[in-house]
């Protein structure tokens, strides 16, 4: 069942690539078919309770690369919501676009890739399935972000948010590897405590790479960025489910780090951080997009510090805020989207007066701005309710940071979607608004609706949410959801923040900030990724000079050092001053020549210069016993001093003049690098480890090979693969010789 | 190329080119056992093929078709042993009387080098083919050039 | 092994390596002839001392004859790749009027600089 | 089997020597060369089948003992890596055939018989168990590549060239001098038995070697500080010739070193090798972030990507080392795939220049995927090779407790995915630009472009295979590397 799943989807998107050819509501309407099929699916099989299928493929056994996916409960739950809001927002998406937009073959497939990508991402059982998925979901989020990439605004925001998750990614996988190597296995079902240095480590890291994805303070700044993309990519990606991945990283590995104080700490610094500042950003903004763009980043952060706290009652209340938070965040950005296209603007200050002219929209909103506050009777309250007991429910320190920061937090919250609603939907400057759009409509209007059915069932909810919490945390069975608490210290508590942070955001809501505030932080991380692209020329510019000479240089000294292991094995018990005086005698003045050339001025002079050493070198052949390399160097010599002069004797007479210093470079590289070769030389004949096999080579000529030369033997037989391959050079020089010529004839010719 | 042939000089070059051959034929030939070989034969055979071409006797446009069958003889020779189940370039050894140089001991060595002395030969008349400068020796085309850099 | 040799293998190199990161491409093809005599001579060091030519004609104790054969192959390669740059210095003679080795051009404008008056 | 090898190395010289006498003919010559490198490469594929089942197998070319003549050692990993090697080459030539009429092709005449003695040269480089021969096979690709670099002879050719061809003789004579090294360490340049004997040399000797040879074979990969040939070289080819020269010149310095050095034990030198690795991938990654030419772009990432395969190495475990091999084994496709996306680019906009380029998603949906998949393999995003061979040497890295070099590695990562992003921004998105300022042509018969696209397509295809093979590949790499970490293996296979 669930590769067939994945070979849905995959066909899904292969049909809404090719339906999107004709227009983006084909496209798109092909592309829903997966998504709601997945959801069905999800659904029967939470309320039939049915016990986990797994399916395995091993991709790189040897490296654990498993794919490896598990339906459990959380899994499930994380399943319907993903494909769930997934069949929404594709069917929401027919009325975001008109019919006819560009693009309609690429949007609903890369949307559709996503939405599997996540689909693998909340099936996965093993690290390394997980991972994979991840890295898939920053992609298709990069492209999707850059929707309309016309913009170069649009295109900066996907460039941060590709750099900062992508980086994060990396981050991650550093840290999955050493967690997997901690743990002994990859399964994540099978993850049991690790404890020791490398495991803080892992820890760390794979926090990190989970704040990246969840836009937790300071990577939060590809968030409100990442709003750039159409609004049923921010409801579906950057609300309900890709953000989610972090979050839930931290949830599945999180038993595994239960006894590591740095997993904790790290993880509330984060969470609280991000929830506060997160909700003070959605207080300053006046883009409704951006808003719930803020607001999500303090959810995410209540998520984590929840997780953070690693209780089983606090792991059972982030379950279900991430439950409940899909629900009423997806419903907030469809109507925000929905007031995009019908009044032509999204922000606050502009707009006013909504309730009644879309009602529907101001009913849903409403219902999902009340869960969102944590006011009954939704679904949100119930979870919040959760979240404070499981707060209250910590002890010393814990129990003060967490009630505290959940507090302020809540407060915050009710603050900014109290401002939300009261500057949209109530009284305001008047606006003109366009006809209502069904497709977009009911899906908002059935994700609203949820919120206030999951109070209703609340029993099956908490089933639910009961089931997917056990997987985390064993002990977790015992919490239900509470729809009517009664006077408890929770309740009391939630009254308090409901009554503060309203009163706060009807207070915020009458004055309009001036101007929309700046985005530093995303100004920051654009001034850091161009800086590294400005950096970078100057930095490789020293490196990559262009200059050949300088190449050379590099690499004459890099060989000497080469060079340096040698001078400890050295030798010099084997050297002998010469093996006959006239040896001597020709290296004298082979060595005198080569030194006066360096220094001859005309390219003539050189010539000669080149053809007596030449001669001198065939003299040392004389003496070394190797008539055939006399009669070839001989040979050679001379037709490349004709070369020489034919070829280059048109050339300007003299050399160019160089600069001194450059000289002094040039010296000092020739003189080690003659030294190295010297040294290598004598030091590898210090103690030689073999011999080479004069006799039996002389035997094998005369015998097999039939000839007294030996080395012609051994050029035309014994070795006679080398010969081949240096003709070889030679012929393939003759043809580049040829086709230079060649390219001069045409040339001379026009 | 020069374009002042002396008569006396192309005189001489015809006359040494029997010789050349007939040395660069003994090298290629004697090779297996004195000094000497493809490689050195080729040599020699380009010296007279350069001195031939500098005195106009003849034009170096064939330098392809060289080192297409020297590669080509050399690669038969390789694989030619494939065909008897023995290894890539596995040379045989046969006995030859010749007329002056005696017995030899050769075999598919032999052709070997000559395919190298092909493929020498053949750089030589590329290498003259490709320094043969039509613009150095006219002006026209020099100026042509100059305003083109 | 031969101080004298080395001595020569040691210029030589010395040499050679002076002339290659010269500009001219007429020096560095010079250059390179002088490393690989150098080279060459080298093989010929390592194979050992000096000997008799290794053609059997009745004496033991030859020369090694496998540096020489390396040594062969060796000389006729680099005389290959030396023609092959003095075509090459032909063309850019064609092209430039001159054989000097220019700095890139493109590492040129990354870095900065004004680009080579040349082209 | 011998035969198999003597194919590999001599099936694609017969196929350039005939499309050199029937370069008149264009339908002839392009058969002849492509079925020179296609027998080479089927006969790989064979190859690979038959050492994978049956171990290593060893020729004795003419039939001589090792210590006597030369021998074609053909052990796994020499198999591993060839048929990929072989198999880029026949799919860039056809792309070749498909661009020979548009403003960037190579001369057809040459092209073909040129990739075949290159062919010819990989195939003995790889196989060879003889270091003097690797020397000539070295010089047998390089030439060619030199040739097929200058051969348009245009200015910028030329002086690239010039810069090439240069800096790699002088690495083609220290490689020389490292052979009188060795012949006078150990009186034989027959590997096996250099691997045998090093260890009964003194410390200095042995590490002189072994890092003489890094540098040797560092400046065919491009290692730093010795990659600037690269950069300055293989932007200025035509397409078709840089995506060779992409996808194999520097990884056969790779290839060369993984063999050495593994066989001969230079765990020592590890140490050194990392540094160079972590400022290999750094530094090429941040040059690629400085480029705004895709090719060059391009061009610096193989040089941050050798790093990777560098590192795999010099951990000298066998987690490393499989690491370097299957990175290697996965790049080479990728690479050579990315610079004929590359091709398809210049021939669509005109330019590869990002300044020229834009909205190319828009016009051409194809080209975009084309470019992604490989772009994202190479970026290492799973679920892609690039991201298997990057979290195997990651992992090696981790667990040889090597901190500096993994966070050199992930650094490198964001380096390079910000430079994809960069193209990707460049070239995809944004508005079309106006090509009226400049003067490249666009253009192409279609039915050549429909040559191109196929050729390219194949080759994606071939890189996703890499992809789901991932699994048995990793098995042939770390079995491949088991047998260069034990030398007694491989001397027994030579010298039984």
């Amino acid at each position: 069942m669930l590769l067939s799943l994945f070979a849905i989807h995959g066909l899904g998107i292969v049909c809404s690539a090719l339906a999107g050819r004709r227009s983006m509501k084909s496209g798109l309407i092909a592309a829903a078919v997966a998504p709601a099929i997945t959801a069905t699916w999800a659904a029967i099989s939470l309320s039939r309770g049915d016990s986990p299928a797994i399916f395995e493929f091993a991709w790189v056994s040897d490296l654990d690369l498993v794919f490896r996916f598990r339906s459990d409960g959380l899994a499930l739950l994380m399943a319907l919501l993903v494909a769930g809001i997934g069949a929404l927002v594709f069917y929401y998406a027919t009325g975001y676009f008109k019919a006819d937009a560009p693009g309609g073959n690429r949007f609903p497939a890369t949307l559709l890739a996503f939405s599997v990508s996540m689909l693998g991402l909340v099936l996965a059982d093993s690290i390394w399935t997980f991972f994979i998925f991840w890295e898939f979901t920053s992609i298709t989020s990069f492209l999707l972000v850059g929707h309309k990439h016309e913009d170069a605004k649009v295109r900066m925001a996907a460039r941060r948010a590709l750099l900062i998750t992508g980086s994060g990614g990396l981050v991650l996988l550093a840290g999955l590897v050493v967690l997997a190597q901690e743990l002994g296995t990859t399964n994540l079902s099978e993850l049991s405590p690790v404890s020791g240095t490398a495991a803080s480590v892992a820890a760390v890291l794979i926090l990190i790479g989970a704040a990246t994805k969840s836009a937790q303070v300071p990577f939060h700044v590809w968030l409100p960025g990442a709003m750039a993309a159409p609004t049923p990519v921010s409801a579906y990606l950057h609300s309900a489910t890709m953000v989610k991945a972090g979050v839930l990283l931290v949830a599945v590995v999180g038993p595994a780090f239960a006894e590591i104080e740095a997993w904790k700490v790290a993880g509330l610094l984060f969470g609280i951080t991000s929830m506060i500042w997160g909700a003070v950003g959605a207080l300053r903004h006046r883009d409704a997009k951006l808003i719930l763009a803020w607001g999500t980043v303090s959810q995410l952060g209540l998520l984590l510090t929840l997780l953070s706290f690693g209780s089983a009652k606090a792991t059972y209340a982030a379950v279900a805020m991430l439950f409940a938070h899909a629900l009423f965040k997806a419903t907030l950005f469809l109507i925000v989207g929905e007031i995009d296209i019908r009044t032509g603007t999204r922000d606050v200050s502009e707009l006013g007066g909504l309730a009644a002219k879309m009602p529907i929209a101001f009913i849903s909103a409403t219902a999902a701005g009340l869960s969102m506050m944590g006011a009954p009777p939704l679904v949100g309250f119930m979870t919040k309710e959760a979240a404070i007991e499981a707060a209250l429910g910590l002890s010393g320190l814990d129990q003060a940071v967490g009630v505290t920061a959940i507090t302020v937090g809540s407060v915050l919250t009710v603050a900014y979607t109290v401002r939300f609603l009261m500057t949209v939907f109530g009284p305001g400057p008047d606006i003109a608004v366009l006809p209502r759009r069904a497709a977009m409509t009911i899906p908002a209007a059935v994700l609203g609706a949820s919120g206030f059915a999951g109070f209703v069932f609340v029993d099956a909810v908490s089933s639910i949410v009961g089931n997917a919490a056990v997987e985390l945390n064993t002990e977790a069975n015992v919490y239900k959801l509470i729809p009517w608490p009664g006077l408890t210290l929770a309740f009391i508590v939630s009254l308090a923040i409901l009554t503060i942070g309203g009163l706060f955001g009807a207070v915020l809501s009458r004055r309009t900030t001036a101007a929309p505030p700046r985005s530093v932080g995303a100004d920051l991380a654009d001034v850091a990724i161009d800086g590294v692209l400005a950096g970078a020329p100057r930095f490789i510019s020293r490196v990559q000079h262009g200059s050949l000479p300088a190449y050379l240089a590099t690499m004459g000294f890099a060989a000497s050092s080469a060079a340096v292991p040698f001078v400890w094995a050295m030798s010099l018990d084997h050297l002998t001053l010469w093996d006959s005086p006239i040896q001597a005698v020709l290296a004298a003045g082979i060595v005198a020549t080569a030194v006066a050339g360096a220094f001859v001025e005309s390219r003539l002079g050189a010539a000669l210069t080149l053809g007596a050493i030449g001669i001198g070198v065939s003299g040392l052949f004389v003496i070394q016993g190797a008539p055939d390399l006399v009669l070839t160097q001989l040979l050679v010599e001379t037709v490349i001093v004709v070369g020489f002069v034919l070829g280059l004797g048109q050339l300007a007479r003299r050399f160019p003049p160089v600069s001194e210093a450059w000289k002094a470079v040039r010296i000092v590289v020739s003189l080690v690098g003659g030294l190295a070769v010297m040294v290598g030389l004598v030091a590898s004949a210090s103690k030689p480890a073999g011999e080479a096999p004069i006799e039996s080579l002389t035997i094998a000529a005369v015998e097999e090979g039939g000839g007294k030369n030996v080395v012609n033997v051994i050029l035309t037989d014994l070795r006679a693969l080398d010969t081949l391959g240096e003709v070889v050079v030679l012929a393939t020089v003759a043809i580049g010789i040829l086709a230079l010529a060649r390219v001069r004839k045409t040339e001379s010719m026009v | 190329m020069t374009n002042s042939h002396s008569p006396i000089a192309e005189m001489s070059i015809r006359a040494a080119t029997p010789l050349a051959l007939l040395i660069s034929a003994y090298l290629l030939f004697a090779g297996h056992n004195n000094p000497g070989g493809g490689f050195a034969a080729g040599l020699v055979l380009g010296a007279v093929v350069t001195l031939r071409t500098l005195a106009g006797l003849q034009e170096p446009t064939y330098a392809t078709a060289l080192l297409v069958s020297g590669v080509l003889i050399v690669i038969v020779v390789a694989i030619a042993p494939l065909l008897w189940g023995d290894p890539l370039l596995d040379m045989a050894v046969i006995s030859i009387r010749a007329p002056i140089l005696g017995t030899i001991k050769s075999g598919s060595a032999l052709p070997f080098d000559v395919g190298v002395t092909a493929i020498v030969v053949g750089l030589i008349v590329a290498l003259l083919d490709g320094l043969s400068d039509p613009e150095t020796s006219d002006p026209a085309g020099r100026g042509n050039l100059e305003r083109n850099s | 092994m031969s101080a004298a040799l080395v001595l020569t293998i040691g210029g030589l190199t010395t040499v050679g390596i002076y002339l290659i990161t010269a500009r001219s491409l007429s020096r560095i093809i010079l250059g390179f002839s002088l490393i690989s005599h150098a080279a060459v001579l080298g093989l010929l060091t390592a194979g050992g001392s000096p000997g008799p030519a290794p053609i059997v004609s009745g004496e033991a104790v030859t020369a090694n004859p496998v540096p020489q054969a390396l040594a062969l192959t060796a000389i006729v390669i680099s005389f290959g790749l030396s023609l092959f740059l003095l075509a090459l210095a032909g063309r850019q003679h064609t092209l430039t009027g001159d054989d000097l080795v220019e700095d890139d051009i493109e590492d040129r404008a990354i870095a900065g600089l004004p680009q080579g008056e040349n082209r | 089997m011998s035969a198999l090898v003597a194919l590999t190395i001599v099936g694609p010289l017969v196929g350039a020597a005939l499309g050199l006498a029937l370069r008149r003919n264009s339908q002839l010559r392009d058969i002849a060369a492509l079925l020179g490198i296609g027998s080479a490469a089927v006969g790989s594929f064979a190859l690979l089948s038959q050492v994978s089942a049956n171990g290593t197998t060893v020729v004795r070319v003419g039939g001589w003992a090792p210590e006597l003549g030369i021998i074609l050692v053909a052990d796994l990993f020499a198999v591993l890596v060839l048929p990929i090697a072989l198999a880029i080459i026949f799919v860039v030539e056809i792309f070749a055939i498909g661009q020979r009429r548009t403003a960037w092709g190579a001369n057809p005449e040459l092209a073909g018989p040129l990739l075949g003695i290159l062919t010819s040269g990989v195939s003995l480089a790889m196989l060879t168990g003889d270091l003097f021969t690797l020397f000539v096979a070295f010089e047998l690709i390089l030439v060619s590549s030199y040739v097929l670099l200058t051969h348009q002879g245009q200015a910028a050719q030329i002086q690239a060239g010039m810069t090439y061809v240069v800096m790699n003789l002088f690495a083609s004579t220290l490689f020389l001098f490292g052979l009188g090294f060795i012949y006078a360490a150990t009186g034989t340049v027959n590997i096996a038995l250099v691997a045998e004997r090093i260890h009964d040399l003194p410390d200095g000797v042995r590490l002189g070697l072994g890092s003489w040879f890094l540098i040797v074979f560092g400046t065919k990969a491009a290692i730093f500080p010795l990659f600037s040939w690269l950069p300055d070289s293989y932007p200025t080819a035509p397409t078709t010739i840089t995506a060779v020269f992409a996808g194999l010149l520097t990884k056969i310095g790779i290839y060369a070193m993984i063999r050495l050095h593994t066989l001969t034990s230079m765990e020592e030198l590890g140490p050194v090798m990392l540094v160079i690795a972590g400022a290999t991938m750094i530094i090429g990654a941040i040059g690629a972030l400085a480029q705004s030419d895709v090719k060059r772009i391009l061009s610096f990432h193989i040089i941050s990507q050798v790093g990777y395969m560098l590192m795999g190495l010099a951990l000298f475990s066998e987690a490393g080392l499989t690491g370097a091999i299957l990175f290697l084994v996965h790049h080479m496709p990728v690479k050579t795939v990315l610079f004929l996306v590359g091709g398809l680019i210049a021939n669509a906009e005109g330019s590869s220049r990002l300044r020229y380029t834009g909205g190319l998603a828009k016009r051409s949906p194809l080209i975009a995927a084309l470019f992604a998949i490989p772009a994202l393999s190479l970026a290492g995003i799973p679920p892609f090779s690039g991201f298997v061979a990057k979290l195997a040497v990651i992992r090696a890295g981790i667990e040889a407790n090597s901190t500096p070099i993994v966070v050199a590695a992930l650094i490198a990562g964001v380096l390079t995915l910000l430079s994809m992003a960069k193209i990707w921004l460049g070239v995809f998105w944004g508005p079309s630009v106006d090509r009226s300022d400049h003067n490249h042509p666009v253009s192409g018969p279609p039915g050549n472009r429909r040559t191109m696209y196929a050729a390219t397509s194949l080759a994606v295809a071939g890189t996703l295979a890499i992809s789901v093979m991932a699994g048995p590949l990793f098995d042939l790499s770390e079995r491949a590397g088991a047998g260069l970490r034990s030398p007694s293996a491989y001397i027994e296979a030579v010298n039984p």
